[in-house]
C-alpha cells in the first residue's frame, strides 16, 4: 500500500496547527475527533480560535488547558448533561483566561461552513430575525429580497485555517467514506484552508472507488491522514463504537473545580505521548460494553461496462 | 392518579397534542417521551425528525443525546446538519417544534441564552443551538416547562427564540414562515396563545390545580380562556405506556 | 409487502400531472424517465411549462408532441450527438406550435431548484456577470453583497408543481436509495409540489433503513411510487443498464422531418400501452449488450448499539 | 508527420498546457482526450473533475458523454449538480476548463447560445450548459477550435461565457474569480492573450502555416508575440498514446 499522505497525529499537528489559527475540529454529536484536541493541548497551542456548532466536552478541555482566545459555537452545552463548566468558567470569570464569544444558531454556523465550503459570497436563511442575537454579532446582516422586497437575514462563508475530520475509512491519500450522522463532515473540510483527516481504518483506493457516491472528502483538498482508531473516545463512530456517555456525566463532577480539571488533563492528556497510550489505560471491559453488534448496509450494485 | 410525577403528567399532555401524520422535530429528554408517546398510541404516522439529521429513527433504546447512534440504525434517512436545517426546517417540512428555555414571557419569547447581559453574563446558558431557527420555521411550537415564577418573566433577560415578540402585530412585520408559540404545557396548567394579541391564555388546568395558583407563579396578570376546561386525567394507557418507553427513569425523574 | 403508495406510471401521470403545470422530469444524463414522458404524451397534457437542465431526447419528444408551450432549460443539446431538432423546430419555425424559452446557466438552474428544495429566499452565485443572459430573463437579479460592496448575481427558488424522479430502488412508501450520478434527483424531489417515484426494483423498508445515508428521497414528500424497470431506456440506470448511445444518435436521423418524427412516437408512444409493452419491442439482443458486468460497493458497517 | 490531423495536432497541443497536479473541468471529446493524453504523459497527477459530478474517474472505455457510467465505476468520488458547480467550480478549486462555441472574438468573449438575434434566432444552438460557470470561475480557459472565419468574429452574437469582455479594464470591474480566458488552440496555431489589454495573441504557428494564413481566417488585425513561435510537432510517442485512447476514431475523425 502506498503511504501517500499517511503521518501521526503528533506530526500532522505539528505541521498544520499554529498559534492564533482558526480551529474547527468537526463532528456534530459523532466523530469527534478527541485525540486531535488532545495533541494540540500537549503541543501547547496557544490563543486559538476554536469554531465548532457544539463545543462539547473536547473544546472545554482545550479551554481550560488555556489553548483559546475565543470560541465560535451555536450550543455551548454538555449534550445530554448540561453546563460546558470551563467554558463557563472562562467566559464568566476569565479563568484561566478571558474567552471571547462569536455566537450562532446551529443553522447559522452550519450555513457559515457551508457557505465556506462553496465559496458563497454570502448566505441567505430565514432564521435570526426578531432574536436579540445579530446585534451581539456584527457577521449577521441582513439584506432586501430583490423578488419581495423582504428583509433577509445573512451570514458570511466560514473558511477555518484548519480543520480535523474524523471518518470511519479513507485511503492513504484522504479520500474518506463517512456515514452515519455526516454533520458538517464534508463542509469542514471543504471549507478549511488545510485539511487533517483521522480515520479508523486505512483501507485500499479500491475500497473507496466501489462506492464513490460515499466519498464525502475527496484526496486532493486533504493535506494528511492519520490512522488514529478510537480518536473519537469519549464520542463515537457509528458502526465503531458508541458513546461513552458515562464520560459526559462525569465530566460535570471532573470540572466542578479547574485544578480538578487540570488534574484530569495531567493524567489522560500530558500523561500520555498519544492516543494508543491513552486506550491503554481504558479499560477492557469499558471498550467491550462500547463496542456494537455488527449492522451491514445492503450492498449496491455500480455495474462495469 | 396521584403516583403520576409532574413530569409524567406534562410529557402526556404534550403528546394530545401532536396529530397523526405530522412531522415533529425532537430534541432529547422529555420532547422525545412525548414523541414516541403519541407514536405509540394515537398518532402511529408521526415522523420524528432531529437535529442531527436522523429522519424517521427507530431507535432500540432511549436515545441519549440527539446524535445518538440508535437513532441512526435503522433509520430512514440522515443527511447532514446544513441539509437538515435548509431541506427541513427551512424548507417548511416540520410541522412541530418542541422548545425549552431559562426563561418565557408573555408573548412566548424564549431565553435560553444568558441570565444577566450579553456582555458580561451572570449565568451563561448554552444558547440557542437549532432552538431560533426551529421558532422562526415550524407551524406549531409547543414549550413543556415547569411552572416556576423565576422561569416566566415579564421580558426576557435576551430573546434567543422569537414567540410573538410584543404581539402579532410586531410578529407579522418580521414575516416568518413558521406559525409562532403554539401552547405551553406547564406543570399546572396549559397555555395557547390568543388569536389576536398573540398573548399566552390559561387553556385548561390540571387537576387539583386553581386559577390563583397558577397567577401566583406568573409574574404578569394572567389571561383566561372563555371557556376554561381542564386537563383530562391521564390513562392508564398513557401512564403505562410512557414508563415503557423509559423503563430506567433517565428522564422521568 | 404493503402496497402503500405504489401504482401504475397510467395512474400516476393522471392523478398528478395536469394541463398548464410546469414539470421536471429529473436527471442529469442519468435516470430520465423516458416512460413517464410518454405517459404524458399519450394522456395528450398541453401547455407544460417543462423545466430541465438538459431537456434531453424526452423533451424533444414531448416539444414534438405539442406538449409544451414553454422550455426552461440551460442545455438544449443532444449529449454526444448535437442538436435537439424538435426544440429547435418548434423554438426557430413554431412547429407544431410556438415555443417559449426561460434559459440559464447549468449553475443557475441546478441552483433555483436547491433553492426551491430549501425554500432559500433567494440564491446568490458566482456566475452570469458580464453574459447576455441576464437581459433576456428577468429572473435573473443581482444584489450587493452587504460584506463587500460587490454586486452579485441572484436566483429565485424553482417549485414545480410535480416531478417524476427515477430511482435504483424504493420502499412501497417512497423512501428510495439513489446512487451514480445523482444530478438534481434529491433537490427536485424536495422542490416540487407533488412528487412520483418510479424505480427499478420494490425493495423491503429493511434494505431502505439498512443504509440511511442512501436515502435521498423520503417517502413523507412522495405522492406516487411506480414500479417501472427499464423505466430509463435509452438513457441508463447505474447498475443496471447503460446508455443505449445509438438510439440517440439515431435519433438525430429520424427528427430531421417533423414528420418522421411523429411516426416514431405512433410506434413506440402511442402505439404500447405502457414502458412493459415498450420493452417488448426492444430487441433481446440490444438489451444484453446494455446489461453490465456486476460491481458491487464494499458494505459498511452501521453497528446496533 | 504530415498523417497527423488536425484534430489530433489540436488535442496534443492542449495536452501540453496541462500541468501535473492540476485540475481540469473535462467536456467530453476533444478536451476529454486532450486531458486523458496529459495525464498518461507528463501529467499524471491531473484530476478530471466532470460537470456530471463525477471527480477522478477511472474509465473502462471512451466516455460518451459527460454522464456516461463509465464515470462513476471506479470514481473517487460522485456529488450532485449543485453540489459540483457549489464546491468545485464556485469554490475555487478546478485550475483548467475547457471551452468550445460557435464563435468567439478577440477577447476571447464565447457564444454558443444563439446566431442572429436572441428572441428570434436565425440558428439556436444549446446554451451555456456549464460554460458561463466554468468561464466565471477557473483559473485558465483553453478553448480549443477549427481556425474558420464564421467562428472568429469581431463581435459574438450573444455573450454566452465571459472572456475579458471588452478588454481587460471591463473584465476587472465584474470582479470574477477566475483568472480568464488563457490559449486559444486552432487548427493554424495556438493563441494566449495579452497581459495588459486581454486581446488574442497568436504566440505559435504550428508546422507549415504562415502568419498570412492565420490574418486571412481572423477578421480583425491579428496581433502578434513579441517572440512568436514555432508548435513543436506532435512526437510519436505522443500520437500514438493519443491513437490509443480512441481507437474506434470517435472523435478523431
Amino acid at each position: 500500500m502506498n503511504t501517500g499522505k499517511t503521518m501521526s497525529m503528533k506530526e500532522a499537528i505539528s505541521k498544520f496547527v499554529n498559534d492564533g489559527d482558526t480551529v474547527y475540529l468537526a463532528g456534530f454529536t459523532h466523530m469527534i475527533p478527541f485525540a486531535a484536541g488532545h495533541e494540540i493541548i500537549r503541543q501547547g497551542r496557544k490563543g486559538l480560535v476554536l469554531a465548532r456548532a457544539t463545543p462539547d466536552i473536547i473544546y472545554d478541555q482545550m479551554i481550560a488547558a488555556g489553548c483559546a482566545k475565543k470560541l465560535m459555537f451555536s450550543y455551548a452545552g454538555n449534550p445530554g448533561v448540561g453546563s460546558l463548566r470551563c467554558f463557563r468558567r472562562a467566559h464568566e470569570k476569565g479563568v484561566p483566561a478571558p474567552l471571547e464569544v462569536e455566537e450562532y444558531t446551529h443553522f447559522g454556523l452550519s450555513g457559515r461552513l457551508f457557505a465556506g465550503a462553496t465559496n458563497m459570497p454570502f448566505l441567505p436563511m430565514r432564521t435570526n430575525l426578531g432574536s436579540s442575537l445579530p446585534p451581539e454579532n456584527e457577521m449577521m446582516k441582513t439584506v432586501t429580497d430583490p423578488y419581495t422586497g423582504d428583509e433577509v437575514s445573512v451570514v458570511p462563508p466560514l473558511k477555518p485555517d484548519v480543520a480535523v475530520v474524523h471518518v470511519q475509512r479513507a485511503d492513504a491519500n484522504g479520500n474518506s467514506h463517512i456515514w452515519g450522522i455526516i454533520g458538517e463532515q464534508k463542509d469542514t473540510a471543504f471549507a478549511a484552508k488545510r485539511v487533517v483527516i483521522s480515520a479508523e481504518e486505512i483501507v485500499e483506493e479500491s475500497v473507496i472507488r466501489s462506492d464513490p457516491n460515499r466519498t464525502l472528502v475527496p484526496d486532493f483538498i486533504v493535506d494528511a491522514v492519520v490512522h488514529e482508531p478510537w480518536c473519537a473516545h469519549p464520542s463515537y463512530v457509528q458502526g465503531y463504537y458508541d458513546r461513552d456517555n458515562e464520560f459526559y456525566v462525569d465530566w460535570d463532577k471532573i470540572t466542578k473545580e479547574h485544578e480538578a480539571t487540570l488534574k484530569y488533563l495531567d493524567e489522560w492528556v500530558f500523561g500520555v505521548e498519544d492516543r494508543a497510550q491513552y486506550m491503554k489505560k481504558v479499560p477492557q471491559s469499558k471498550i467491550d460494553s462500547l463496542t456494537p453488534k455488527p449492522a451491514y448496509s445492503a450492498p449496491v450494485n455500480f455495474g462495469s461496462v | 392518579m396521584s403516583d403520576v410525577s409532574t413530569t409524567e403528567l406534562m410529557v402526556i399532555v404534550a403528546a394530545r397534542e401532536l396529530n397523526d401524520g405530522e412531522s415533529v422535530l425532537v430534541g432529547v429528554g422529555v420532547p422525545n417521551l412525548a414523541a414516541n408517546l403519541a407514536k405509540r398510541l394515537h398518532a402511529p404516522g408521526l415522523l420524528m425528525v432531529y437535529e442531527s439529521g436522523t429522519v424517521g429513527s427507530n431507535p432500540s433504546r432511549m436515545p441519549l443525546s440527539i446524535g445518538d447512534p440508535c437513532l441512526v440504525s435503522g433509520a430512514k434517512s440522515v443527511c447532514s446538519m446544513y441539509e437538515q436545517f435548509a431541506y427541513y426546517l427551512q424548507g417548511g417540512r416540520i410541522d412541530v417544534g418542541f422548545l425549552g428555555g431559562a426563561q418565557i414571557d408573555k408573548y412566548g419569547n424564549i431565553n435560553s441564552t444568558v441570565i444577566g447581559s450579553y456582555k458580561t453574563p451572570k449565568v451563561r446558558l448554552p444558547g440557542s443551538g437549532g432552538a431560533c431557527d426551529i421558532a422562526s420555521n415550524v407551524k406549531r411550537i409547543i414549550v413543556i416547562t415547569p411552572h416556576e415564577k423565576r422561569r416566566f418573566v415579564e421580558k426576557v433577560d435576551f430573546l434567543t427564540s422569537p414567540g410573538f415578540i410584543d404581539g402579532k402585530e410586531g410578529w407579522k412585520k418580521l414575516k416568518l414562515q413558521g406559525g409562532g408559540p403554539y401552547a405551553v404545557i406547564t406543570s399546572l396548567c396549559t397555555f395557547k396563545f390568543d388569536d389576536a394579541t398573540g398573548e399566552m391564555t390559561v387553556v385548561a388546568l390540571h387537576e387539583g390545580v386553581t386559577l390563583e395558583q397558577v397567577q401566583e407563579n406568573t409574574p404578569w396578570e394572567v389571561k383566561v380562556a372563555a371557556e376554561l376546561g381542564r386537563t383530562p386525567p391521564p390513562t392508564q394507557e398513557e401512564i403505562e405506556t410512557l414508563r415503557a418507553l423509559d423503563p430506567d427513569k433517565i428522564y422521568l425523574r
